[in-house]
Protein backbone atom coordinates (compact mmCIF):
# COMPACT_ATOMS: atom_id res chain seq x y z
CA UNK A 1 0.00 0.00 0.00
CA UNK A 2 1.34 3.46 -0.78
CA UNK A 3 0.49 6.61 1.42
CA UNK A 4 0.61 10.04 0.39
CA UNK A 5 0.65 12.58 3.23
CA UNK A 6 0.38 16.40 3.60
CA UNK A 7 -0.17 19.36 5.34
CA UNK A 8 -0.04 22.60 3.14
CA UNK A 9 -1.15 26.38 3.06
CA UNK A 10 -1.43 26.38 -0.54
CA UNK A 11 -4.83 25.46 -1.91
CA UNK A 12 -5.63 21.69 -2.30
CA UNK A 13 -5.35 20.26 -5.40
CA UNK A 14 -7.55 17.55 -5.85
CA UNK A 15 -6.42 16.46 -9.24
CA UNK A 16 -3.09 15.65 -7.64
CA UNK A 17 -4.55 13.46 -5.46
CA UNK A 18 -6.48 11.60 -7.74
CA UNK A 19 -3.76 10.89 -10.00
CA UNK A 20 -1.81 9.60 -6.92
CA UNK A 21 -5.02 7.54 -6.35
CA UNK A 22 -6.00 6.49 -10.00
CA UNK A 23 -2.51 5.07 -10.51
CA UNK A 24 -3.46 2.04 -8.20
CA UNK A 25 -5.05 0.85 -10.74
CA UNK A 26 -7.35 -0.43 -9.13
CA UNK A 27 -11.60 -0.41 -9.60
CA UNK A 28 -12.80 2.31 -6.93
CA UNK A 29 -12.13 5.29 -5.24
CA UNK A 30 -13.25 7.51 -2.39
CA UNK A 31 -13.01 10.85 -1.51
CA UNK A 32 -13.89 12.97 1.37
CA UNK A 33 -13.17 16.48 1.20
CA UNK A 34 -14.02 19.01 4.51
CA UNK A 35 -14.84 22.05 3.20
CA UNK A 36 -15.62 25.24 4.76
CA UNK A 37 -19.71 25.73 5.37
CA UNK A 38 -21.13 29.30 4.85
CA UNK A 39 -24.00 29.00 7.48
CA UNK A 40 -24.04 26.82 11.01
CA UNK A 41 -26.83 27.61 12.52
CA UNK A 42 -27.95 31.40 12.56
CA UNK A 43 -24.16 32.58 11.91
CA UNK A 44 -22.63 33.33 8.78
CA UNK A 45 -19.04 32.22 8.54
CA UNK A 46 -16.64 34.33 6.49
CA UNK A 47 -13.53 32.31 6.62
CA UNK A 48 -11.79 29.43 8.62
CA UNK A 49 -8.12 29.13 9.94
CA UNK A 50 -6.15 26.47 10.69
CA UNK A 51 -3.30 26.05 12.91
CA UNK A 52 -1.97 22.21 13.13
CA UNK A 53 1.13 20.70 15.26
CA UNK A 54 2.62 19.73 12.06
CA UNK A 55 5.40 17.23 12.67
CA UNK A 56 2.83 15.54 14.85
CA UNK A 57 0.02 16.20 12.26
CA UNK A 58 2.18 14.68 9.39
CA UNK A 59 2.87 11.32 12.05
CA UNK A 60 -0.37 11.00 13.33
CA UNK A 61 -2.07 11.25 9.39
CA UNK A 62 0.52 8.48 8.82
CA UNK A 63 -0.57 6.25 11.50
CA UNK A 64 -4.08 6.24 10.79
CA UNK A 65 -3.12 5.62 7.44
CA UNK A 66 -1.29 2.30 8.35
CA UNK A 67 -4.10 1.48 10.84
CA UNK A 68 -6.49 1.53 8.22
CA UNK A 69 -4.46 -0.16 5.99
CA UNK A 70 -4.32 -3.30 7.96
CA UNK A 71 -8.37 -3.07 8.29
CA UNK A 72 -9.27 -2.47 4.95
CA UNK A 73 -7.77 -3.86 1.74
CA UNK A 74 -6.85 -0.71 0.16
CA UNK A 75 -4.27 0.54 -2.25
CA UNK A 76 -3.75 3.86 -1.66
CA UNK A 77 -4.04 6.42 1.01
CA UNK A 78 -3.91 10.01 0.32
CA UNK A 79 -4.47 12.48 3.40
CA UNK A 80 -3.94 16.28 2.76
CA UNK A 81 -4.77 18.80 5.00
CA UNK A 82 -4.68 22.72 4.67
CA UNK A 83 -3.50 24.72 6.97
CA UNK A 84 -4.30 29.19 7.83
CA UNK A 85 -6.96 30.58 5.98
CA UNK A 86 -9.69 28.86 3.79
CA UNK A 87 -12.68 30.37 2.44
CA UNK A 88 -15.81 29.47 1.86
CA UNK A 89 -16.34 26.14 -0.17
CA UNK A 90 -12.81 25.69 -0.38
CA UNK A 91 -11.38 22.33 1.24
CA UNK A 92 -9.59 22.19 4.32
CA UNK A 93 -8.97 18.41 4.43
CA UNK A 94 -8.94 16.19 1.86
CA UNK A 95 -9.15 11.79 2.09
CA UNK A 96 -8.68 9.74 -0.28
CA UNK A 97 -9.00 5.40 -0.86
CA UNK A 98 -8.02 3.33 -3.70
CA UNK A 99 -9.22 -0.10 -3.58
CA UNK A 100 -10.16 -2.59 -6.21
CA UNK A 101 -13.73 -2.48 -5.07
CA UNK A 102 -16.20 0.00 -3.30
CA UNK A 103 -17.29 -1.32 -0.34
CA UNK A 104 -13.53 -1.04 1.71
CA UNK A 105 -13.00 2.42 -0.37
CA UNK A 106 -15.95 4.08 1.25
CA UNK A 107 -15.32 2.49 5.01
CA UNK A 108 -11.32 3.51 4.89
CA UNK A 109 -12.33 7.07 4.02
CA UNK A 110 -15.17 7.41 6.62
CA UNK A 111 -12.67 5.39 9.09
CA UNK A 112 -10.04 8.06 8.02
CA UNK A 113 -12.04 11.29 8.32
CA UNK A 114 -13.40 10.39 11.28
CA UNK A 115 -10.29 9.41 13.58
CA UNK A 116 -8.33 12.58 11.96
CA UNK A 117 -11.17 14.74 13.64
CA UNK A 118 -10.60 12.50 17.36
CA UNK A 119 -6.88 12.86 17.14
CA UNK A 120 -4.79 14.40 14.39
CA UNK A 121 -3.03 18.09 16.29
CA UNK A 122 -5.42 20.52 14.09
CA UNK A 123 -7.50 22.97 15.54
CA UNK A 124 -9.86 25.29 13.85
CA UNK A 125 -10.84 29.04 14.12
CA UNK A 126 -14.14 30.71 12.57
CA UNK A 127 -13.88 33.92 11.44
CA UNK A 128 -17.95 35.17 11.36
CA UNK A 129 -19.14 38.02 8.90
CA UNK A 130 -19.82 39.79 11.84
CA UNK A 131 -15.88 40.17 12.49
CA UNK A 132 -15.84 38.17 15.38
CA UNK A 133 -13.82 34.77 15.51
CA UNK A 134 -13.73 31.50 17.76
CA UNK A 135 -12.13 28.50 17.84
CA UNK A 136 -13.79 25.42 17.54
CA UNK A 137 -14.42 22.04 18.86
CA UNK A 138 -14.84 23.84 22.46
CA UNK A 139 -17.71 22.39 24.06
CA UNK A 140 -15.95 20.62 26.48
CA UNK A 141 -15.33 24.43 28.01
CA UNK A 142 -18.93 24.65 28.70
CA UNK B 1 17.45 18.50 32.82
CA UNK B 2 15.76 20.76 30.12
CA UNK B 3 12.85 19.54 28.10
CA UNK B 4 11.43 22.08 25.64
CA UNK B 5 7.06 22.49 25.70
CA UNK B 6 5.12 23.63 23.06
CA UNK B 7 1.57 25.36 22.57
CA UNK B 8 -0.84 25.64 19.72
CA UNK B 9 -4.14 27.61 18.69
CA UNK B 10 -6.19 28.67 21.30
CA UNK B 11 -3.65 27.86 24.23
CA UNK B 12 -0.45 29.56 22.53
CA UNK B 13 -3.17 32.88 22.21
CA UNK B 14 -4.11 32.44 25.43
CA UNK B 15 -0.67 31.85 26.94
CA UNK B 16 1.22 34.61 24.50
CA UNK B 17 3.93 32.31 23.71
CA UNK B 18 4.54 29.34 21.55
CA UNK B 19 7.33 27.68 23.30
CA UNK B 20 9.66 27.78 25.73
CA UNK B 21 11.92 25.72 27.64
CA UNK B 22 11.39 24.05 30.90
CA UNK B 23 13.65 22.82 33.68
CA UNK B 24 12.44 20.01 35.57
CA UNK B 25 14.04 17.31 37.94
CA UNK B 26 14.77 13.67 36.47
CA UNK B 27 11.86 11.06 36.79
CA UNK B 28 9.26 13.56 36.18
CA UNK B 29 5.99 12.41 34.45
CA UNK B 30 3.51 14.25 31.41
CA UNK B 31 1.13 14.57 34.31
CA UNK B 32 3.45 15.84 36.60
CA UNK B 33 4.63 18.41 34.18
CA UNK B 34 0.90 19.77 33.80
CA UNK B 35 0.21 20.07 37.00
CA UNK B 36 3.02 22.03 38.01
CA UNK B 37 2.22 24.09 34.69
CA UNK B 38 -1.67 24.15 35.69
CA UNK B 39 -0.48 25.27 39.25
CA UNK B 40 1.98 28.24 38.02
CA UNK B 41 -0.31 29.40 34.70
CA UNK B 42 -3.45 30.66 35.32
CA UNK B 43 -3.91 31.12 31.63
CA UNK B 44 -4.13 27.52 31.19
CA UNK B 45 -6.28 26.84 34.16
CA UNK B 46 -9.62 26.74 32.21
CA UNK B 47 -7.97 23.83 30.19
CA UNK B 48 -6.87 21.77 32.68
CA UNK B 49 -9.32 19.06 32.41
CA UNK B 50 -9.15 18.34 29.28
CA UNK B 51 -5.69 18.75 28.72
CA UNK B 52 -3.27 15.94 27.13
CA UNK B 53 0.49 15.94 25.88
CA UNK B 54 2.40 14.59 23.19
CA UNK B 55 6.13 13.82 23.25
CA UNK B 56 8.64 14.33 20.11
CA UNK B 57 5.59 14.29 17.58
CA UNK B 58 3.39 11.17 19.43
CA UNK B 59 0.08 11.32 21.90
CA UNK B 60 1.88 9.99 25.46
CA UNK B 61 0.80 8.48 28.99
CA UNK B 62 0.67 11.30 31.88
CA UNK B 63 2.88 8.39 33.45
CA UNK B 64 5.73 8.49 31.09
CA UNK B 65 8.85 10.13 32.32
CA UNK B 66 10.35 12.93 30.62
CA UNK B 67 13.89 12.75 29.34
CA UNK B 68 16.64 15.30 28.33
CA UNK B 69 15.36 17.58 25.46
CA UNK B 70 12.11 16.34 25.02
CA UNK B 71 9.99 17.96 22.98
CA UNK B 72 6.36 18.29 25.28
CA UNK B 73 3.72 19.58 23.16
CA UNK B 74 0.71 20.91 25.52
CA UNK B 75 -2.63 20.16 23.61
CA UNK B 76 -6.26 21.03 23.90
CA UNK B 77 -9.08 18.64 22.04
CA UNK B 78 -8.05 18.81 18.55
CA UNK B 79 -10.66 20.54 16.00
CA UNK B 80 -9.16 20.21 12.65
CA UNK B 81 -10.78 18.35 8.97
CA UNK C 1 -31.45 20.45 -3.60
CA UNK C 2 -29.92 20.66 -6.79
CA UNK C 3 -29.18 17.84 -9.12
CA UNK C 4 -26.58 17.33 -12.01
CA UNK C 5 -26.80 13.98 -14.08
CA UNK C 6 -25.13 13.01 -17.15
CA UNK C 7 -24.10 10.58 -19.58
CA UNK C 8 -21.01 11.56 -22.00
CA UNK C 9 -18.67 10.32 -24.52
CA UNK C 10 -15.60 12.32 -22.91
CA UNK C 11 -13.28 12.14 -20.14
CA UNK C 12 -15.05 12.62 -16.98
CA UNK C 13 -14.07 15.76 -15.40
CA UNK C 14 -13.61 15.53 -11.26
CA UNK C 15 -12.65 19.22 -11.56
CA UNK C 16 -16.51 20.13 -12.60
CA UNK C 17 -18.08 17.80 -10.37
CA UNK C 18 -15.77 19.25 -7.51
CA UNK C 19 -17.10 22.88 -8.36
CA UNK C 20 -20.84 22.10 -9.27
CA UNK C 21 -20.89 20.75 -4.95
CA UNK C 22 -18.32 23.11 -3.63
CA UNK C 23 -20.92 26.08 -4.91
CA UNK C 24 -23.25 24.39 -2.50
CA UNK C 25 -21.00 25.81 0.60
CA UNK C 26 -21.53 23.06 3.03
CA UNK C 27 -19.18 21.44 5.00
CA UNK C 28 -18.83 17.98 3.12
CA UNK C 29 -18.14 16.87 0.19
CA UNK C 30 -18.20 13.09 -0.72
CA UNK C 31 -17.11 11.43 -4.13
CA UNK C 32 -16.84 7.85 -5.61
CA UNK C 33 -15.03 7.23 -9.16
CA UNK C 34 -15.28 3.70 -10.36
CA UNK C 35 -12.22 3.11 -12.24
CA UNK C 36 -11.09 0.65 -14.84
CA UNK C 37 -9.19 -2.21 -12.95
CA UNK C 38 -6.06 -3.37 -14.51
CA UNK C 39 -5.82 -7.22 -12.57
CA UNK C 40 -9.29 -8.75 -11.82
CA UNK C 41 -8.14 -12.59 -10.09
CA UNK C 42 -5.94 -13.68 -12.85
CA UNK C 43 -7.46 -11.78 -16.08
CA UNK C 44 -5.32 -8.24 -17.44
CA UNK C 45 -7.82 -5.66 -18.21
CA UNK C 46 -6.51 -3.65 -21.11
CA UNK C 47 -9.22 -1.23 -21.25
CA UNK C 48 -13.80 -1.55 -20.57
CA UNK C 49 -16.00 -0.25 -22.93
CA UNK C 50 -19.79 1.11 -21.64
CA UNK C 51 -22.80 1.07 -23.65
CA UNK C 52 -26.16 2.72 -22.19
CA UNK C 53 -29.75 3.47 -22.45
CA UNK C 54 -28.96 6.94 -22.24
CA UNK C 55 -32.04 8.23 -22.27
CA UNK C 56 -33.41 6.37 -19.40
CA UNK C 57 -29.94 6.22 -17.44
CA UNK C 58 -30.21 9.90 -16.96
CA UNK C 59 -34.15 9.23 -16.24
CA UNK C 60 -33.23 6.37 -13.84
CA UNK C 61 -29.88 8.04 -12.12
CA UNK C 62 -32.32 11.64 -12.04
CA UNK C 63 -34.79 9.40 -9.71
CA UNK C 64 -32.19 8.00 -7.54
CA UNK C 65 -30.65 11.61 -6.77
CA UNK C 66 -34.12 12.41 -5.72
CA UNK C 67 -34.53 9.55 -3.66
CA UNK C 68 -31.10 9.53 -1.88
CA UNK C 69 -32.63 13.84 -1.58
CA UNK C 70 -35.59 12.62 0.18
CA UNK C 71 -33.60 9.91 2.77
CA UNK C 72 -30.55 12.03 3.64
CA UNK C 73 -30.05 16.06 4.82
CA UNK C 74 -27.70 16.55 1.23
CA UNK C 75 -27.49 19.74 -0.36
CA UNK C 76 -26.22 18.58 -3.98
CA UNK C 77 -25.77 15.44 -6.00
CA UNK C 78 -23.89 14.98 -8.74
CA UNK C 79 -23.90 11.57 -10.95
CA UNK C 80 -21.76 11.07 -14.53
CA UNK C 81 -21.41 8.34 -16.02
CA UNK C 82 -19.08 7.73 -18.96
CA UNK C 83 -19.82 5.35 -22.22
CA UNK C 84 -17.28 3.91 -25.43
CA UNK C 85 -14.01 2.92 -24.02
CA UNK C 86 -12.34 3.93 -20.72
CA UNK C 87 -9.09 3.05 -20.32
CA UNK C 88 -7.52 1.42 -16.82
CA UNK C 89 -7.50 3.95 -14.50
CA UNK C 90 -9.99 6.16 -15.87
CA UNK C 91 -13.30 6.71 -14.33
CA UNK C 92 -16.23 5.63 -15.57
CA UNK C 93 -18.69 6.73 -13.23
CA UNK C 94 -18.26 9.58 -10.52
CA UNK C 95 -20.76 10.33 -8.04
CA UNK C 96 -21.26 13.18 -5.44
CA UNK C 97 -22.72 14.56 -2.92
CA UNK C 98 -22.38 18.06 -1.25
CA UNK C 99 -23.97 18.21 2.85
CA UNK C 100 -24.10 20.24 5.29
CA UNK C 101 -22.13 17.13 7.53
CA UNK C 102 -19.71 14.36 6.35
CA UNK C 103 -22.46 11.50 7.72
CA UNK C 104 -25.07 12.41 5.24
CA UNK C 105 -22.41 12.74 2.25
CA UNK C 106 -20.84 9.33 2.72
CA UNK C 107 -24.31 7.51 3.28
CA UNK C 108 -25.84 8.90 0.17
CA UNK C 109 -22.93 8.67 -2.15
CA UNK C 110 -22.69 4.67 -1.12
CA UNK C 111 -26.23 4.11 -1.62
CA UNK C 112 -26.21 5.77 -5.12
CA UNK C 113 -23.29 3.70 -6.61
CA UNK C 114 -25.03 0.82 -5.08
CA UNK C 115 -28.56 1.72 -6.63
CA UNK C 116 -26.72 2.55 -9.69
CA UNK C 117 -25.61 -0.73 -9.93
CA UNK C 118 -28.55 -2.47 -9.80
CA UNK C 119 -31.04 0.03 -12.20
CA UNK C 120 -29.06 1.95 -14.41
CA UNK C 121 -29.18 1.27 -17.75
CA UNK C 122 -25.54 0.70 -19.30
CA UNK C 123 -23.92 -2.29 -19.38
CA UNK C 124 -19.88 -3.60 -19.10
CA UNK C 125 -17.82 -5.14 -21.75
CA UNK C 126 -14.15 -6.24 -20.75
CA UNK C 127 -11.36 -5.53 -23.56
CA UNK C 128 -8.30 -8.14 -21.75
CA UNK C 129 -4.99 -7.96 -22.83
CA UNK C 130 -5.14 -11.38 -24.90
CA UNK C 131 -7.52 -9.98 -27.17
CA UNK C 132 -10.56 -11.64 -26.07
CA UNK C 133 -13.71 -9.20 -24.96
CA UNK C 134 -16.60 -9.99 -22.54
CA UNK C 135 -19.66 -8.39 -21.55
CA UNK C 136 -20.38 -8.44 -17.65
CA UNK C 137 -22.43 -9.20 -14.44
CA UNK C 138 -23.83 -12.57 -16.84
CA UNK C 139 -23.63 -14.61 -13.51
CA UNK C 140 -27.14 -14.93 -14.41
CA UNK C 141 -26.56 -16.96 -17.21
CA UNK C 142 -24.14 -19.80 -15.28
CA UNK D 1 -51.23 -1.12 -33.23
CA UNK D 2 -47.37 -0.62 -33.76
CA UNK D 3 -44.56 -0.17 -30.69
CA UNK D 4 -40.91 0.04 -31.22
CA UNK D 5 -38.56 -2.11 -29.76
CA UNK D 6 -34.71 -0.96 -28.88
CA UNK D 7 -32.21 -3.70 -27.38
CA UNK D 8 -28.81 -2.97 -25.99
CA UNK D 9 -25.45 -4.22 -25.04
CA UNK D 10 -25.02 -7.97 -25.22
CA UNK D 11 -28.65 -8.24 -26.52
CA UNK D 12 -28.00 -5.72 -29.24
CA UNK D 13 -24.71 -7.95 -30.65
CA UNK D 14 -27.09 -11.05 -30.13
CA UNK D 15 -29.68 -10.49 -32.12
CA UNK D 16 -27.88 -8.27 -34.64
CA UNK D 17 -29.82 -5.11 -34.46
CA UNK D 18 -30.72 -2.59 -32.34
CA UNK D 19 -34.29 -1.48 -32.66
CA UNK D 20 -37.36 -2.29 -34.85
CA UNK D 21 -40.87 -1.83 -34.89
CA UNK D 22 -43.22 -4.60 -33.92
CA UNK D 23 -47.02 -5.08 -34.54
CA UNK D 24 -48.84 -5.79 -31.33
CA UNK D 25 -52.64 -6.11 -30.92
CA UNK D 26 -54.57 -3.96 -28.55
CA UNK D 27 -53.92 -4.95 -24.91
CA UNK D 28 -51.08 -6.76 -25.47
CA UNK D 29 -48.98 -6.79 -22.60
CA UNK D 30 -45.22 -6.21 -21.54
CA UNK D 31 -44.71 -10.10 -20.54
CA UNK D 32 -47.10 -10.89 -23.41
CA UNK D 33 -44.21 -9.38 -25.83
CA UNK D 34 -41.90 -10.76 -24.76
CA UNK D 35 -42.87 -14.28 -24.79
CA UNK D 36 -43.66 -13.31 -28.05
CA UNK D 37 -40.32 -12.63 -28.97
CA UNK D 38 -38.61 -15.30 -27.15
CA UNK D 39 -40.92 -17.81 -29.19
CA UNK D 40 -39.69 -16.16 -32.60
CA UNK D 41 -36.08 -15.27 -31.95
CA UNK D 42 -33.73 -18.25 -31.10
CA UNK D 43 -30.64 -15.62 -29.96
CA UNK D 44 -32.44 -14.21 -27.10
CA UNK D 45 -33.79 -17.53 -25.77
CA UNK D 46 -30.95 -18.01 -23.09
CA UNK D 47 -31.67 -14.79 -21.57
CA UNK D 48 -35.64 -15.17 -21.28
CA UNK D 49 -35.21 -15.80 -17.63
CA UNK D 50 -33.63 -12.27 -16.62
CA UNK D 51 -35.30 -9.93 -19.37
CA UNK D 52 -37.02 -7.14 -17.80
CA UNK D 53 -38.34 -4.39 -19.81
CA UNK D 54 -38.76 -0.66 -19.70
CA UNK D 55 -41.11 1.66 -21.38
CA UNK D 56 -40.31 5.28 -22.37
CA UNK D 57 -37.35 5.33 -20.45
CA UNK D 58 -39.03 4.05 -16.81
CA UNK D 59 -38.47 0.30 -15.80
CA UNK D 60 -42.34 -1.29 -16.43
CA UNK D 61 -43.71 -4.08 -15.01
CA UNK D 62 -44.70 -7.32 -16.82
CA UNK D 63 -48.86 -6.33 -16.90
CA UNK D 64 -48.28 -3.25 -18.11
CA UNK D 65 -50.51 -2.95 -21.18
CA UNK D 66 -48.72 -1.20 -24.15
CA UNK D 67 -49.82 1.37 -25.81
CA UNK D 68 -49.48 2.51 -29.83
CA UNK D 69 -45.83 3.93 -30.25
CA UNK D 70 -44.60 2.78 -27.14
CA UNK D 71 -41.15 2.42 -26.10
CA UNK D 72 -39.92 -0.38 -25.40
CA UNK D 73 -36.26 -1.32 -24.06
CA UNK D 74 -35.52 -4.89 -23.70
CA UNK D 75 -33.16 -4.98 -20.65
CA UNK D 76 -30.73 -7.71 -19.47
CA UNK D 77 -29.26 -7.20 -16.06
CA UNK D 78 -27.04 -3.82 -15.93
CA UNK D 79 -23.45 -3.96 -15.17
CA UNK D 80 -22.20 -0.43 -15.40
CA UNK D 81 -20.91 1.90 -12.78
Amino acid sequence: MKILIDIQEATLSLDTLWKFLAESEGGGIAIFGGTTRRVTGDRVTEQLSYEAHEAMARKEMARLAKLAGERWDVLRIGMIHRTGIVPVSEASVLIGVASAHRGPAFEAARFLIDELKVSVPVWKKEHFADGSTEWQGEDWLR
Amino acid sequence: MTVNIRVFARLREQMGRSSWNESVSEGTTASQLIDMLVHRESSIRPFARVLRVAINDEWAQGDRELQEGDDVALLIPVSGG
